[in-house]
């Protein structure tokens, strides 16, 4: 990261509390930086609902956000490398899946809590939602961009089936299964808020606790839990952009 | 009471910041489950009516506390299999407009926006009552669906004209100066149901001790909190996170109480019906079936 | 291992509104086990297609191909090797994952393969770079790369289409001779696809000409000068110059 | 599209009606398929809310769902193209964009209504949000793509920097922009309950009907309504790609 | 229009770990408007750095590129066209949407574009093909769109950095046969990139040799044969042989 690289933000910032100061905005509606710091703050060590503190509404989250991410991954890599394999499997999934995507998270509630029950796995098959599709499309377009000629001399080394599958297509996917992943996760936090609406059992959550200070009219308190969730959202696509560089060196 | 040790524990629900709800909190704060030896389980807080029933459906769980409407819908529809044991408010909801709006009257709505929280839901029911009264066409006012969080804010920019919602958010907007009551809920109906406490019908059959224990439990909480108002409003403010300034506006206008309102019932499943959103045939046997007041009978006697 | 190629045909079924092409008709070659025969033609004639049926990585649409007639046991189908133009080197594998990859396929353990691997890197010249990836090569040491893959693996035949046909001159000189070198020491049974005419003279036993398509053997020409060749000594330009006499009638002929 | 490629779906479709004959699934939550096929005909001959038909919301929605993903194409598009071209710009916007990324749908309504008041501009707002990242995202990637060489031969040829624009980096990115419109569209449409959320004035459109539906606890015209979108989703991206094949012939 | 060297240096600053490269060090050189020059050397000297410098793709470290200095006006830079290796021609552009594509960049209304891109079409020997896309053309067509994008400018210097290096080797010699026919016409002034010494004999009026990194000029040969000229030649054949002397002492220089 560069050091100008928060010159925008930053410089949003200053506007933004300039424009606060001037009166030009509701500050009852859209508070401005320093209140939104205060709520913050009051995030940290009151909590919203009191008592429930930031910190666990964070762990909370990250546990549903990444069960989601990890089932997200693990249906729609394999499922990914068969659909770009074999276009027969893409022509029969493909229209399913595509009726399927479209549809808004908050639309399945009903059927997660019938299938997972409350609690963390609807919200994580929910958030499931919102990983599964990008990870799926980008692995099979992922597949498709392998040089076919690479197939052909694993063929001639005497490769098997599983041998393409594990040691061809998957390494040679893997640039694009990053990027899928990096849009699901994105899109996995974007459905934080739909995928607590399915009910929480401990009282955590940032959907929740955003949702909350809505239900209480704290509009500082909804753009602190806002930017809390941008910025982790930011931190693990840093960290998924580290760990791509590392595992592909060799690109 | 031991007798139950060895049980499952009871699955309960109930809805984030709806204060209508409150002999619940005051119940867990209180420890009434413990001491009349029930292991109670928060299984679910729900932010709405329709996902709290959607777990009833999945069998989630065993009993909670939730709008008398959704309850009703869900029940009429064949989503869920559930019995109102006992009420747990009537009233308590409001028809706002802005501060300095100039409606005076409901009269003065026509032509105008009216945002109610949903279809189906008892603020529905109760702005179609008001206009009833009034003799306002209906067809003359738009209504919108907006969700409550939202219906201050809205109402504050002039997006909307009135709007009718559960407490707090009356309260709330008029402790932040932004609203003005119009017309209570008591105003327009006076006594008419709101939440409910409900159990699974299965769960009635299975274990109907369990649900006299918390009839009885929810008739404490209901007394304790009307005797000791400020302990309640105490634990108000714990679990909604919102002053105590609004709160004790808020309760004033709710009446918390355990009877069962069956002709408030039966006039509401009418309306519904006659909206078609759901579709009984007999409301009287609907009625009887969903109204299961014998628990409440055992306890108070009446 | 000697190959022959008995009337082979092969016609690609046009897709869509396109015509179906007929690449080779009754096509028939031979080639000795142990000798470096090169093919050279048109482009387009159907070279690439002719490798890639004797790999059995294409079906001919009639005709066979034979392994190992003139053997005490024909026994089964060998290995075939194949070197692409384009290296098709795994670019997620180092040098040494690169040139092992077959073993692993065929499960040969570990240890025996890092072994036989660091083997062919240093015969192949790539020491140093055994923890490199393909990117961080230049093209004549990924043909190494590909060419050591293949060879690693023992092959009964070794296909080769047009291996050096994206390299600059002065590498591809340097390739040829290593190539040349490494053939004579081992002897394997190389069939060289190639389109430069002095390659295939510098290289080859034998060299067969082709015409366009469909493809048919125009001329065998043997290369008997002594090895190592002068590239610019008269023997070689005198085959050189028969064979491009040959290739300029063909492409004559066409227009 | 080819004759089996509905086997799937349709395979689906017939095992879910004989497990829910068979009992093993309880169909108050999850409604058979013929439920559901009679769910659908409530929406177009009843309505929902009752006289307000089916295709009256598929019209509000579209109408909607095409504003968000205009603008989202009009401001996506020229930033992702300058941002692609710029690696300063993109060094100083890109974590601004990632902050604001994966922030759900949901926790902007509030904003939205304040910004845009209730109706049709907030609820494009959030479809925006929805369509916006992925527009730009592609298009940065389609423009990092472009082979620096063809930049060089147009400057070589005298292009100024307005044809460099949109005569070399647009058109060499619009592969990559139109994967990024049809991405854009299906989270779009995903986003459509939260934007209808904002309040919708006219009593129209796809994810107020479900949400209606789930008021009214009707499972199965919110699975009805599910498939809709579902099905319109698949529509329009098939429209997409039809217009892609047809704009990139080059391709 | 003639063009001189001065002097050139180059250094590319080192990123990151990187040490830095000299590529070019007081390089100096001249060309003669209306001649055909080549430069051979090896893999990496800095061919295409020059080129790159004299097209402003590059700005050089120290050192100038005077153009026309021979000439009444000396005036402001010419254009200067470059054609690539891999053609670079727009994937999205037909063949005379490419071949019209700078004149659309200057401003040249649409009719006049058209008129004069399809004189450029005939004379390249592309009717109909203009409306086709690149990926339907080959190889030879490619680099002639290339070529006839780039003399349409009516540049007053071409430079070509091995424009048929992907060519095989058929299409090489009837490329190279067209651009010498074409030039002959033409007389523009091009500076010309090769490995192929074949191809520089046969084209250049000039050839200079350069050393290895950073680059220097070993020696000028001036290829004084005849055209339209014989490949296989005895006149072409000495000089081919000189120069490859030339580049096999430096490349064994090298080790
Ligand atoms: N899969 C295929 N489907 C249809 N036609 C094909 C297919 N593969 C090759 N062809 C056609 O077969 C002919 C021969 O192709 P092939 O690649 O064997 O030629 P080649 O001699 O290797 O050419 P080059 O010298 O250019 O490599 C070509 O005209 C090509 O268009
Ligand atoms: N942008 C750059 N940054 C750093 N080094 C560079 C850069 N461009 C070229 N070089 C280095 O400069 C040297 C000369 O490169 P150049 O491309 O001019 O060689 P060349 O003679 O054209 O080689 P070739 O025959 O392989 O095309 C090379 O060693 C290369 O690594
Ligand atoms: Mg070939
Ligand atoms: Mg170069």
């Amino acid at each position: 990261m560069k050091p100008w690289s928060l010159t925008v933000p930053l410089g949003a910032v200053v506007i933004w509390q300039i424009v606060s100061f001037s009166g030009l905005v509701p500050t009852n509606l859209l508070p401005s930086p320093l209140a939104v710091l205060a709520g913050a703050r009051d995030l940290i060590f009151v909590g919203m609902p009191p008592e429930h503190l930031l910190h666990n509404h964070i762990i909370y989250s990250l546990l549903r956000v990444f069960l989601g991410f990890i089932f997200g991954c693990i249906i729609g890599i394999p499922l990914g490398l068969v659909m770009g394999w074999s276009s027969k499997a893409k022509g029969v999934l493909g229209p399913f899946v595509e009726i399927i995507r479209p549809i808004p998270p908050l639309a399945w509630i009903p059927i997660a809590i019938l299938w997972f029950g409350i609690g963390l796995k609807s919200a994580a098959f929910i958030i499931f939602l919102g990983v599964f599709f990008p990870v799926l499309l980008n692995t099979i377009s992922g597949v498709e961009s392998i040089n076919p000629v690479l197939l052909e001399a694993a063929k001639t080394l005497r490769a098997g089936e599983r041998d393409l599958f594990l040691k061809v297509l998957l390494p040679g996917a893997i640039p694009s299964i990053f990027v899928g992943m990096r849009i699901g996760m994105g899109i996995g936090w974007m459905t934080l808020v739909a995928a607590e609406f399915t009910g929480v059992k401990e009282g955590y959550g940032l959907g929740y606790m955003i949702m909350t200070a809505r239900d209480i009219q704290r509009p500082d308190e909804i753009l602190a839990g806002m930017l809390i969730i941008g910025v982790i959202g930011l931190m693990i696509n840093w960290s998924l952009k580290a760990l791509e560089s590392r595992l592909i060196r060799w690109q | 009471h031991t007798a139950f040790a060895d049980q499952k524990p009871i699955r309960i629900g109930y809805l984030q910041n709806d204060i209508h709800q409150l002999a619940c909190w005051v119940a867990i704060e209180k420890g009434f489950y413990r001491a009349e030896g029930l292991d109670v389980q928060v299984a679910g807080i729900f932010k709405a009516g329709p996902e709290e029933m959607s777990a009833f459906a999945a069998r989630a769980l065993d009993m909670g506390y939730v709008g008398e409407a959704p309850a009703t819908t869900a029940v009429a529809n064949g989503v869920a299999r559930v019995s109102v044991v006992a009420q747990v408010n009537t009233e308590g909801s409001g028809l706002m407009v802005g501060k300095n709006s100039a409606v005076h009257h409901v009269k003065d709505l026509v032509g105008k926006i009216v945002a109610v929280p949903g279809h189906s839901t008892v603020q529905d029911f109760l702005l179609k009552k008001a206009f009833l009264k009034s003799e306002v066409d209906q067809k003359s006012v738009r209504i919108i669906v907006l969700k409550p969080p939202e219906m201050i804010g809205a109402s504050g920019t002039d997006q909307i004209s009135a709007f009718i919602a559960w407490e707090p958010y009356p309260a709330k907007a008029i402790t932040m100066g932004a609203g003005r009551l119009l017309l209570s809920s008591r105003d327009i109906w006076r006594d008419h149901p709101c939440c409910v406490l409900v159990a699974d019908d299965r769960f009635i059959a299975e274990r109907p001790d369990d649900v006299r224990a918390m009839v009885r439990v929810h008739v404490r909480a209901t007394d304790y909190l009307n005797a000791d108002t400020g302990e309640a409003l105490r634990i108000a403010v714990k679990y909604t996170g919102m002053d105590d300034e609004t709160l004790r506006l808020a309760m004033r206008n709710v009446r918390y109480t355990y009877e069962i309102s069956r002709e408030g019932e039966l006039e509401y499943v009418r309306f519904l019906s006659g909206l078609r959103y759901i579709n009984v045939s007999d409301p009287e046997s609907f009625v009887n079936r969903f109204l299961q007041g014998v628990f409440l009978k055992e306890i108070t006697g009446r | 291992m000697d190959l022959v190629l008995e009337r082979i045909s092969k016609i690609f079924p046009g897709i869509g509104g396109c015509e179906s092409v007929e690449v080779l008709k009754d096509f028939s070659c031979f080639i000795n086990g142990g000798s470096l025969l090169s093919i050279v033609g048109p482009s387009g004639c159907g070279k690439t297609t002719i490798l890639r049926i004797i790999a059995g990585l294409e079906k001919a649409s009639s005709g066979r191909v034979l392994f190992g007639v003139g053997e005490a046991e024909p026994g089964e189908k060998p290995l075939v090797g194949l070197v692409f133009q384009d290296y098709a080197l795994f670019p997620w594998r180092t040098t040494l994952g690169n040139i092992t990859a077959g073993l692993e396929f065929m499960g040969v353990p570990l240890k025996e393969r890092l072994a036989k691997g660091m083997e062919y890197v240093s015969a192949f010249g790539l020491d140093g770079f055994e923890n490199r990836y393909p990117k961080e090569l230049s093209g004549g040491m990924k043909q190494r790369v590909a060419i050591a893959r293949t060879l690693i693996m023992e092959p009964g035949v070794v296909l080769m289409d047009e291996p050096f046909g994206s390299l600059d001159s002065q590498t591809r000189n340097s390739m040829q001779e290593f190539l040349a070198g490494l053939w004579e020491e081992r002897r394997d049974t190389i069939i060289f696809v190639t389109h430069n005419v002095d390659e295939a003279v510098f290289l080859s036993d034998d060299i067969i000409v082709l015409t366009s398509r469909p493809a048919r053997v125009i001329e065998r020409v043997k290369v008997l000068c002594k090895r190592p060749r002068d590239r610019t000594g008269i023997e070689c330009n005198t085959i050189r110059r028969s064979v491009l006499d040959i290739l300029g009638r063909e492409s004559s002929k066409l227009g």
